[in-house]
């Protein structure tokens, strides 16, 4: 096993991995700018070093101080935890080329699934549901129904010159297509000199459903199940859980099994989600790939009972999968997690700050990750969220009552949190049924005000 | 705290280290409490307390504060420094080298105000010349310009020479040579002129 | 902080731990409560409290601030009174009404410090009078005798007859008939003679 | 299920309860000395009461002041949480006489359970092991090497008259027993004026392992696998553990199912704790049973994901156990305790006071019940326990080094705790082996002496 980690990240994610260092005898090395003196991060690793100024961009992004940090403190790997350097290719290249290990997957595998539409190729490819769209321009409306017909209605025509809804038409039947086609092409030659329009599958009310996946670097590939993260606000996730209650053990086996073979074959490694967009049918659609450890891993690890983080470190020193994760791996309750994130629960405006009170809930069922304390302060500089609350049920309904005693349980004073908002959205009766999609949080604004 | 406050708290010692912890947690409490004045007698217990004219309620910040803030930061690093929490008690930290001195000036140079500390602009590995064996860039006496190389901070195989950022004396090297530095570390203190 | 609040501190240390959370804690109540000055003398006791010109904000004490400062005036085995945490904002906190007023006079009797509350000996059910339809023990304005019965406060089916423990006039009730008391609760406000 | 349950409690337990009932929907009373009118137990439940001043006996132990508290609340039902009133049939006979709910076993049951010779006879009846000893007098040194040899060496002899080890005497094997036993009698002779003596079994390295049953209010009990509660100081419990190393699938399967007999013969019901001492072969003999919720509940819950104090509000409405638990409940991994108490680590004097920073570890795998916050008051009335930290993991092994994360990150200034201590117990070679009893903590101190 390693003998001394570098953690290149702040937050409950480097205290995370951290946590998981000192459980496994890992010696850890948190790096921090000069805004984060006082985490708990800098506080709990074994040694700390500073690395810039509060500008991620000059601390926690700076290539050559995070290595430069990792060769005077003399580490075996970094650990890169979510966001910052997790997806930087070049990062991970740098890192090799220095002789210090990358927990992550290859930099090729990287840059390839940074690269949307490869992505989309290589699943395409691997036999992963896409999300259908038409191969290059579509040249008439007769073109277009024989497409749409072989997709399904709705489809979406997009202007392939330009963006901002010129030129766009969702269809949702033979009938009005000629017409919203030869709208949609004089709208786009209009406005961008260039008629051409594209054509895609639209989901009117699409889910949000990734699958996390372990692979070691012996070539094998596992998927650990889906988390449903629908609950978002301009796509930023608010909530996620696990399982989904729109994935069937047949559906989960049948993805888990074509995720395993495809990403056997591009050489996936390490921990990665697959993200999808599911219809209304239950068709799942392959959008892209996250090629590092998520926010949201806890409600995998409630369930599953993997602890992702150490997978990540066990699988980045050569060990096989086969001896780390059991071959079959039974989803167990249900699990919940709320971001509550240092911003106003109605404006969302961030709120940096100061903070006074902070009482974190306890007792069954309920973990909580962060690195926050009474008295610390929400630096301006980073990201907003503060904290992770997940609970865990037997069922989605006690997960839910847990999660709804934890949130009254949960005081942070002095600045602003999200804790308010998942209040109210674990009474909105839409959530509680658990069919929403991810235009839930519009509705629900909606729903609120007309309170 | 600097030293000189230090200084003077030891002269008008008759105060044991509690009762100024105390004593630093009231005034932190009354500023925060916006008071603007203070009184207190004992014999017979007197009070007066004063509230400072208020011009906008402080504790959440909005957007504007915010930037406020971010200036105040990159200005003073240590303006708006959290309380931190105690030690553990549990386990040993041992915080490497770099870490323990993070930033601050050491004891013994800070004493003199008027000293101005050199840091390392990167992180690093300190070396006093140019090349094993050559004689240092520096030693303690030299007189300096503004921009003369006083040592190199090698990072990434990079040797990164390093500038004073004021012409003066030479007065203390405060790392060794060989020694991981880490952003901000304090490197030498020079007199100015 | 200024050096020079510290040294004018220093000097008047005579304050224990407990004197600085007791004033901590006043002058939370103060900001709270709006106010501009305070002045406090112990010997035979003389308030003068001066309300901050806010205007929109009413310089009107509530029950619960009334009986805070209640608390901190008596000065009595609050000492080590913890800071309460703060209202928590997701959920709304019923507390029944019992618990709101808690051991504490209400407002229109804390203003008259001479005023001495007679509060339940035990939890139960207060009652104004021997049986229902009864005339009731006392009424405003009576003049009562140490150890005369006031009200009875039902508990386990027992009626506990409540006994005054000072002579004087009765200015108020502060329960109604057939309402839960709790431990302390203040019910009479009797003007001792 | 109750509409309205009083917790007649302080501290974490109180809080615990309290949790357990908002999940499940049922409003909660707090009741309150004056020393706890800051508690968080008071804070959270829906309502709370001021019952007396801060002594126990005039407030917690106020009978009269407890019952009128749910009468003028109107509660359907009172948990009284461990300690306390817990174990006193009378106010369970005083709640059954107010018509209000007493959560836990009828009174005659804790009445019986109560009595601990009673207990021993009942138990002994229903064939569970007890440790024997002789009925009544052994008059001679024949009769006592025959009863000797009936139950195996060591045997220890004992004063009928007295205590304080006075005329007391451990007989390791038949060829001592003559001169001991005439050692014993005359010391006991001059010590009480009366040289009569028995004998019991001896134990020489006795660990302390206790089962978790739950029986419904129809006649059906389900034992939940036992806990390890070996390190003690005193008899007070410090670490407490699920599973015992020593118990094995086929033991805890033989103990569960005579439990399940004796219990239902004695008409046992809600949440009790069954006693035991295990002597060096494994072998288990009962010693008393406690008739409510213990203060190590937690691991219990961690390894079988029951959640006992929700059980008990079911099973004392009347649900049946066949609705609650699945009828064969796993064990899953290993789950290990600390008792965090305000008390000197070294001198254990208790220390009352004001929290000045409370930092709660968190992240997976770990678990922590209290009451207590920064700025919390940690009043000089009450028992000192503070906090319970409970981890959870695939082995104990994991368990442990997460244990060692969490108390590294468990931060209480203002107070001492006994988190030193703990940390110093889980550095410790025979702590770690497993392989322990209950002198453990006596050897422990003489080799930190030693150091």
């Amino acid at each position: 096993m390693f003998h001394k980690v570098l953690i290149a990240n702040r937050g409950e994610i480097a205290l995370r991995v951290i946590c998981a260092c000192k459980e496994m005898g890992i010696r850890t090395v948190a790096v921090y700018s000069e805004a984060d003196r006082h985490s708990l991060h800098v506080r709990f690793a074994d040694e700390a070093i500073c690395i810039g100024p509060p500008r991620s961009a000059e601390s926690y992004l700076n290539v050559p101080a995070v290595i430069s940090a990792a060769e005077i403190a003399d580490v075996d790997a970094i650990h890169p935890g979510y966001g910052l350097l997790s997806e930087n290719a070049n990062f991970a290249e740098v890192c090799r080329a220095s002789n210090i290990k990358f927990i992550g997957p290859p930099p090729d595998v990287t840059r390839l699934m940074g690269e949307k539409e490869k992505a989309r190729q290589a699943m395409k490819h691997a036999k992963v549901p896409i999300l259908p769209g038409s191969d290059g321009v579509i040249q008439s409306d007769g073109e277009a129904l024989e497409w749409a017909r072989s997709v399904g209605f709705p489809v979406i025509l997009k202007a392939s010159a330009g963006g901002g809804g010129r030129g766009m038409r969702v269809i949702r039947s033979a009938e009005e297509l000629p017409a919203l086609f030869h709208a949609a092409h004089t709208e786009a030659m209009n406005a961008f000199g260039n008629g051409d329009l594209y054509m895609e599958k639209f989901i009117e009310q699409p889910r949000h459903i990734e699958f996390q996946v372990l692979a070691d670097e012996h070539g094998t590939v596992l998927s650990l199940g889906e988390r449903e993260c629908s609950i978002q606000r301009r796509h930023q996730k608010l909530i996620e859980e696990a399982p989904s209650l729109q994935v069937t053990p047949k559906l989960r086996e049948e993805i888990g099994r074509t995720l395993k073979k495809s990403l056997e074959h591009v050489g996936y490694q390490n921990a990665g989600t697959v993200e999808f967009l599911m219809d209304e049918d239950g068709k799942l659609y392959f959008i892209e790939m996250n090629t590092r450890i998520q926010v949201e891993h806890p409600v995998t690890e409630f369930v599953t009972g993997i602890d992702l983080v150490k997978a990540q470190l066990r699988i980045a020193c050569g060990e096989k999968l086969s001896s780390i994760v059991p071959e079959h791996v039974p989803i167990k309750g249900h699990a919940i997690e709320c971001r509550i994130n240092a911003e106003h629960p109605e404006k969302f405006t961030p709120s940096a700050g100061k903070i006074t009170a902070f009482n974190v809930p306890g007792g069954n069922g309920v973990r909580v990750d962060t690195a926050q304390y009474s008295e610390g302060v929400v630096p301006p500089y980073y990201d907003s969220l503060i904290a992770k609350l997940i609970t865990h049920g037997h069922d989605r309904e006690e997960a839910m009552a847990r999660m709804r005693r934890a949130l009254g349980m949960f005081v942070v004073q002095g600045i602003h949190t999200t804790i308010p908002l998942h209040a109210k959205i674990f009474e909105d009766e839409e959530f509680k049924t658990g069919k929403f999609d991810t235009k839930f949080m519009e509705r629900f604004f909606e729903r609120q005000k007309s309170q | 705290m600097t030293e000189n406050k230090r200084d003077r708290q030891a002269k008008t010692r008759v105060m044991k280290p509690e009762d100024i912890q105390e004593l630093k947690e009231l005034i932190e409490f009354l500023k925060e409490s916006n008071i603007g004045e203070f009184d207190l007698e004992r014999g017979d217990l007197k009070v007066r307390i004063k509230f400072a004219p208020k011009p906008g309620e402080a504790g959440v910040l909005d957007l504007t504060q915010m930037a406020q803030m971010a200036r105040l930061f990159a200005a003073q690093p240590q303006a708006l420094a959290p309380t931190v929490l105690p030690e553990v008690h549990a386990t040993a930290q041992a915080h490497s080298a770099p870490a323990a001195t993070a930033g601050q000036p050491t004891a013994g140079e800070a004493e003199d105000a008027s000293l101005h500390i050199v840091k390392s602009p990167i992180v690093g590995t300190f070396y006093e010349s140019p090349s094993p064996g050559a004689s240092a860039y520096v030693k303690i006496g030299d007189q300096v310009e503004n921009g003369q190389t006083l040592c190199i901070v090698e990072a990434m195989k990079l040797m990164n020479e390093i500038e004073s950022d004021v012409a003066g004396e030479i007065v203390k090297r405060l790392v060794q040579s060989g020694q991981p530095v880490e952003y901000g570390q304090p490197l030498f203190a020079v007199r100015p002129r």
